[in-house]
């Protein structure tokens, strides 16, 4: 499959785009994220009226008007718990949830790591920006330490959430990360979460132009980003840089940056990626940390981790089918009188 | 000494124990007893606020009430004519609810040096010589010595026979107002089906007890209560918290909806999560979600996605509920909120109850948010409350609180069970266009019919598709509007949405008394049982005052206004500092006087019944 | 042609254009020049709901209005006189706030082609030519040609000098209101000290500007508008947020009380918290919490601590601190809430005005939970309402919601800058026993002065060791109580407290009209202004109304009831369903009439001179 | 420092005890965490007017009632919130922080991973009991999955937080685990904790007699524990059972149980405790989920991390002092004025 958008495959977005103005500020990140989700969406199989958006409340989260299939416009930080409901009671439904990073990790940080440990079948797209945007630009849970907003006059004080090392944290069985500027992963990524059965949380840098311009420049930057991306591909050694020049290898616990032009590495002697393991997959995310220090060690893009759990309304629906077998048909008279009943005459 | 045997109309018997001493159950049997030999009756549990106190404490006190008599009853009784009490704390923290002169069966066992010290009395004190002098019968029976006696035999250990207390007393008790043994003779048999030396055990003691009061005659008196002129039917026992689970699995049925209720435990409202997750079958998925935020929006989206979204809560929960509901108002998708109220404010006194919570419901809520509020005014109603809440919540998609207390939640009465062909139908208003049919007529979410009320289009059909949210929307079509006109229309229709409902529910009727007069008693929820008795005594004695009992709050009954412009004086009792009288203030500007008692307890039926008589001097 | 020149008494301009093109700037430079030469005035920006609209288009456009002249100005206008418009777009989101026979300033170079389209006009159309025809006045301006034209020996990019286009207009204006030039010369001067080339830039484009309109003589009229009778003193500008900043600065000074804010941002609130973020070194701290509920309840921790809490948010967020607002209530410390209300129900039109979040201030909490609800009637007010909203919190021991909206928020008037040394105490009730001394007494926590205020005392004193919490307390000790008399005791003392504070506000009085009469219009919050000028209207016009404006609506003066009293009919202008108007007829029980408009907007002048004169036909 | 109860230690204690009646159930854990705590406080040079207890609702929440300092019962899940309101106002109070796993996971859980991110100094015991005490026995997030409750009847559905994890993943510096059944080892966690600068984070075990008894039996009972806990001591090799009979050996990134009676391990080949290594930490708080599965690993009892980074407080007093610097003693009245006054005569 193609990921790049040909003629037809307009057409086929465009199907999947509401009569609503969009409604972004010029140059936003959050353009390129519609358009790869309206152009994988009919890919998938799936009837636009089998699939539902559910958001909060941010720049982001008015993705939903902008989608002709079934949505909710929820309220600040509670896309997941609505999804939730929405979900439990229709898993014939393909429901995507809507977030930024004040939404999902600030007001709806709670409902967020309780859909990750319950595992249930949604696909939350986080469009971290590093920043409130609708709000005009107050510093986010994800913001860098010390960055300067109208609320951090002096520069923010607190240390950001790590979001994959949150998610991994609340047992997220799906974790990925991508960009809003490398529209081929990220329809890749998409399509990843959506494949997944259980809560999928994808990351996507998402560039706000007005509020927070290049936060994620080392990333997208033509000049930089070779140094600084690593694409993850599973059973494949971490390799990145030009011509990946470099790799990653674990000396211990230790993930170390190895320039293969100057050392005599062997691929095998080189990390090799494995979604399923659930430790590598933490120190992948723990990569964003040692970020800028000695040991300059890449951002990694790709999924960093996926498990196979049963998700929550599977189980769910065991339990119904076993009350069903174990109670007959519901009989509400016999229900009404309980244990019991005299009669009066 | 020969027993006189006499005639009640009325009697009041309180069981006291320590939490240990089997009290709840000891209770229950009674009332099924009573109620199988036609009486009418009203219980209530009086649980301590500790999850298991030290045992022989006073805050360790469990206690459960039961009115009954052969004319229709309506409060577990201000206080009781007979106390039984298995141990000292149990004295000390019931003898205030005996009547005057009342009878006191005691646990002679329980009132050991140990126990005294336990229950915090003075270590030289009497309290059961100090109650006789202060004119109470005192019956004193050593309970745990002779339910040994009477189990010795049985083989079990003497932890094991000192269960069986309870069922001895029991039997005293019996055969003080001469009831059959056969009714918990069957129930004990079944509920030890799998240890049945454990049920012949209970069994032998209830008899022994039974026995001992014939035998001697520790009773001057025995009484017969004859059966009350109680409507023919079938009857149950039921708590206001289970009937709510009934009626909600009754919506489900006769809407031919799944129900999703997301909630999150408080008390006194648990047991509605406990009873419905047992009802899988019934197409109830129960999500116990992670706060009461998550509780209601997920309850939203399942509204959503085609179901009865239900919530159940307290005060303090239904509070962190606010943001959701005015969501669910704008997004005009059905949504019931169970509030079993508590007494507040904050924490309060958690396990008490109170109806405070009727501003909040009212009005508790950023922007005009209008909702419809209704209340249930016994155990038994909270049946037939909760599911016209469910069906006005579906008919008319909008969110309902229906408000419970932790007084009608826990307490129980006889309830007749509704026929379940005479349910009346719940229509949601689901539009379902045909897929393949050629039906080209645009959907609109945000049209409206003659009752305001919008179609319900769930996701699944192609030819409905539309998103919905919390930004105002425009007339019609739903999508985002920042027009002005059509933010005053919006706000109008969803007013008059919720004041159509008025045209569907029963117009306000005179519970008591001449239909016009010198005083009305207006009541609401769970007040109602108090506020009979203590019109109904009122009225024996001459004073001519009426009653009338609201069960809808938003929208009143239409004819309310004319109904209270009747009457000369108005008196609202409550139990919070003064809600609803400010409601009848403001909607008919009428003279009103409020009765107000915020003790975390159902109002006093004597007290109600001077205040009344006092309008009158 | 000769300019003919001419005295106005009262002038509103309004200039729009795309959210790039500098208008919010023009507007406040616009406003300072005019205070300045002495005229009263009122403002209101008017910004896109989206952060940034594609340039052009009609959701992009912002406008800034200012309302000003030789009389006491009470609000920013209904509608302008003058409408300067720097696109298609801008006429088109415009249009209609100009008065019958208004001027329209054109930027011509905004109505080509590609603007047309972008406006979402017809291809074919001429909305300048149409405007014409329906009679406006249409001066046309090739603002970017002459822009350009003025600079181009700047050495500046055809960008740069584009930006300084509403320098150009300024000028024109300034001609128009013969208003001097040197104020906003000094402000670009200083402004752009760092880069002298743009500051030179924007000077010489609005002299030219200026000397554009001399020179062509495009105007026929020219005005002037004479000082305004104001009281004399030292005035700033003021926006109703950057007020209530100023008032929490002043109250940490006055009551020499750290100040801790807990905050979440939302709209029309967050520049509070911007606001007092700048503010570290007046003992002012703030808290960017991850909620409403942590902001709400940290401040709470604060005030715990000894620091006056705050926080401050909008409708929706204030709906998330239900909780929290009751359990500052039983712990009974100083708590100030802002609610800067918006648009709703839930999440409404967030960018738009309202004033409909007084039945949550009230009632919107679960249990008797009284609190002290105060509201500010305009942007200067905004200071003066904050501050008493400090004092009430510290010296009663209660949570004090303050009422502001998104208009008087945004807006801004002329303010009258308080005496320092003039403020009144701030007076906390903290209880600091030494702990060296001999005093043996037992500490308190709940015992209360003679307004019910209990004592507060803070952590770091060995002698007043004590623990709060949500749970009902024992009166005096601050135990945890189940006792039915304590909590009725207590739940009166908590209203009791919030009543007594009745003593300590101004009476109300009446603030325009005689003190009795035929009608009275009684209003609250952000719609003085315009209720105050449709009143003076209808007064000139022989209209015997009177007004009077609550700025306490929890508790009520004292003496509100018998001022009620006086008139035939009242009636209440709101911007909302109607929430005041069933304060005042459950508490006063008499007839009110609603002037209710949920619009998103102020009240218009003329719709509600129209219905006041209504009242006398 | 002994850490057991001598009789003047007794009196001591009492003197942090307050006149209010003690009222869990009896056999409750909460009483043994209680005694400790105040036992433990008046050896650490704190008088109890300059202590805070601050407490969310639930039975454990009742804690501060009991104890003679200062103290908030607050409400249900934001004891975090509280305490870090009267932290950062009040740097100079030691603030201990009393919630449970429904309190403090549940509806609390995003303020408490907020304030590990924000490192304020705060001691927050975790009293984890696997249900909810206070509302009489619903399962609870820390609940295993399956648990039959009030309100799972067919077993719960949600996989149960893995509290230390979720921790670790929200950036938390000092993360110990302890339980009620071990004073000793309990009144030194809380004296770590106590230490720790920034927010402690200490997981107890606390049985719950009457809704969930025997939850962890396993690691408390003497037939078992040997095998099942293991304590972690700085520099030290991982080693538990029976006279030390077992050892934990990292196979690359997986721990691994050896038996050091059967192989021949040298105690440099087995894993050495390090608090700072945050990679071995976050294996440490996985050794959770392995548990009763093949490998049979211990769970880890003690301080497994501990960094020491600056405290919000204390970056935020140096803000203050910024401030107090830049712009010199508050002058109120030039603040009223702001940048352009006018004068009317
Ligand atoms: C209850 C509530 N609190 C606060 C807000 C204000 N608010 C709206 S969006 C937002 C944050 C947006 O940030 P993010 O989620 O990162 O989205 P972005 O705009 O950056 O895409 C806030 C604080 C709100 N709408 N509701
Ligand atoms: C807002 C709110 N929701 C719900 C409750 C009811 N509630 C009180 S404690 C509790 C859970 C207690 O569990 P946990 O925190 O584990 O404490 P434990 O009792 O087990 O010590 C709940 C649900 C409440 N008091 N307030
Ligand atoms: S403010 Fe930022 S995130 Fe929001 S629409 Fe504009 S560019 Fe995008
Ligand atoms: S219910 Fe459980 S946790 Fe609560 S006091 Fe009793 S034993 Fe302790
Ligand atoms: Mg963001
Ligand atoms: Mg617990």
């Amino acid at each position: 499959m193609s990921t790049l958008t040909t003629p037809s495959k307009e057409k086929k977005r465009k199907s999947y785009a509401s009569n609503q103005e969009v409604r972004w500020c010029p140059g936003c990140g959050d353009y390129t994220i519609l358009k790869q989700v309206q152009t994988l969406l009919p890919t998938l199989g799936v009837e636009p009226e089998n699939i539902a958006f559910v958001a909060g409340i941010g720049c982001s989260s008015r993705f939903p008007y902008y989608m002709d299939t079934y949505g909710i416009h929820g309220i600040h930080g509670r896309a997941p718990a609505i999804a939730t409901g929405l979900k439990t009671s229709r898993p014939d439904l393909s429901v995507w949830v809507i977030t930024g990073d004040g939404d999902g990790l600030s007001i709806g940080g709670n409902h967020l790591i309780h859909s990750l440990r319950r595992n249930i079948d949604l696909n939350i797209l986080l469009f971290n920006n590093e920043i409130y945007g609708l709000t005009k630009g107050q510093y986010s849970p994800t913001s860098q330490k010390g960055h300067i907003s109208k609320s951090s006059p002096q520069g923010s004080l607190d240390n950001p959430f790590n979001p994959l090392s949150l998610a991994l944290g609340s047992r997220g069985t799906f974790l990925a990360r991508t960009m809003d500027r490398d529209p081929k992963h990220l329809q890749k990524m998409l399509e990843r979460s959506y494949q997944h059965k259980g809560t999928s949380l994808l990351e996507i840098y998402q560039n706000c132009i007005v509020f927070n311009d290049g936060a994620f420049e080392p990333y997208t930057n033509k000049a930089t980003r070779n140094k600084t991306s690593l694409y993850l591909q599973q059973d494949q050694p971490l390799l990145f840089g030009e011509n990946n020049r470099y790799g990653v290898r674990l000396d211990g616990l230790k993930p170390v940056v190895v320039d293969l032009q100057e050392e005599e590495v062997s691929a095998d002697e080189l990390w090799i990626h494995d979604e399923s393991d659930k430790t590598k997959a933490w120190l992948l995310t723990t990569f964003f940390e040692n970020n800028f220090k000695d040991n300059l060690l890449p951002r990694p893009f790709g999924v960093l981790y996926s498990e196979q759990i049963p998700t929550y309304e599977e189980q769910l629906q065991i339990q119904i089918e076993q009350a069903k077998e174990r109670h007959g048909k519901p009989d509400l008279e016999k229900l009404l009188k309980g244990n019991d009943t005299w009669v009066v005459r | 000494m020969s027993v006189i045997e006499k005639h009640k109309k009325v009697v009041t018997v309180r069981f006291s124990g320590d939490s240990g001493d089997g009290i709840q159950l000891t209770g229950s049997q009674f009332s099924n007893t009573t109620a199988l030999s036609g009486n009418d009756l009203s219980t209530f549990p009086d649980y301590p606020a500790e999850i298991r106190a030290p045992a022989g404490s006073v805050h360790g006190v469990s206690a459960f009430q039961i009115n009954f008599g052969s004319q229709r009853i309506h409060t577990p009784g201000d206080s009781c004519d007979v106390l039984v009490v298995m141990n000292a704390a149990a004295l000390k923290a019931n003898i205030t609810s005996l009547k005057p002169g009342g009878i006191i069966i005691a646990n002679m066992d329980g009132f050991g040096k140990k126990d005294l010290a336990l229950a915090r009395y003075d270590k030289t004190s009497d309290p059961l010589g100090d109650a006789k002098k202060s004119g109470f019968q005192l019956i004193k029976i050593d309970v745990t010595k002779l339910t040994r006696e009477s189990l010795k035999d049985t083989g079990l250990s003497t932890k094991e026979m000192d269960r069986s207390k309870n069922m001895f007393v029991l039997g005293v008790v019996y055969w003080l107002y001469n009831r059959p043994l056969d009714p918990t003779i069957e129930f004990l048999t079944s509920k030890f089906k799998s240890k049945p030396e454990i049920a012949e055990a209970n069994i032998k003691a209830m008899k022994d007890g039974y026995s001992f009061a014939i035998a001697t005659e520790v009773f001057s008196e025995r009484y017969t209560i004859e059966a009350a002129p109680i409507e023919p039917g079938s009857y149950r026992n039921i708590t206001g918290n289970d009937a709510v689970v009934l009626a909600i699995a009754s919506a489900a049925q006769t809407s031919d909806l799944p129900v999703f209720l997301g909630s999150y435990p408080i008390t006194p409202a648990s047991e509605i999560l406990h009873g419905l997750s047992k009802l899988k079958h019934y197409g109830i998925t129960t999500f116990q979600a992670e706060d009461e935020i998550a509780a209601i929006t997920s309850a939203i989206g399942a509204s959503y996605g085609g179901s009865i979204g239900v919530t159940s809560s307290s005060g303090p929960g239904v509070a962190l509920k606010s943001e959701a509901i005015a969501l669910a108002t704008m997004l005009e998708l059905p949504l019931v909120i169970i509030n079993v109220q508590r007494a507040g404010p904050s924490t309060g006194l958690p396990t008490k109850t109170e109806q405070s919570d009727l501003f909040q419901a009212l009005y508790g809520r950023a922007g005009d948010c209008p909702v419809a509020v209704l209340a249930a005014r016994s155990p038994a109603d909270c049946y037939a409350m909760t599911y016209e809440a469910c069906k006005i919540a579906v008919e008319h998609m909008i969110p309902v609180i229906m408000l419970s207390d932790g007084y009608i939640a826990n307490g129980a009465e006889p309830w007749k069970l509704p026929e379940v062909k005479d349910l009346y139908a719940i229509k949601p208003p689901l539009y379902r266009p045909a897929e393949n049919g050629s039906d080209a007529s645009p959907f609109f979410p945000y049209s409206r019919n003659e009752d305001f009320v919008r179609p319900w289009a769930i996701p699944g059909n192609k030819k409905t598709i539309h998103r919905i949210g919390g930004l105002e929307k425009e007339d019609q079509t739903g999508n985002i509007s920042y027009d002005p006109d059509n933010h005053q229309h919006m706000t109008r229709m969803r007013e008059e949405k919720r004041d159509a409902i008025a045209k569907k529910i029963p117009l306000q009727t005179i519970d008591e008394g001449p239909d016009q007069g010198p005083l009305l008693v207006v009541g609401w929820g769970s007040t109602y049982g108090s506020i009979k008795s203590a019109i109904m005594e009122a009225r024996e004695e001459g004073y001519a005052v009426s009653f009338t009992h609201l069960k809808y709050l938003s929208p009143l009954p239409l004819n309310l206004g004319d109904l209270l412009s009747r009457f000369d004086k108005i008196l609202v009792p409550e139990i919070n500092n003064g809600q609803l009288i400010h409601v009848l203030r403001d909607t008919y500007q009428v003279q009103v006087e409020g009765f107000n008692k915020v003790r975390g307890q159902p109002l006093k039926v004597h007290e109600l019944k001077a205040a009344i008589i006092e309008e009158f001097s």
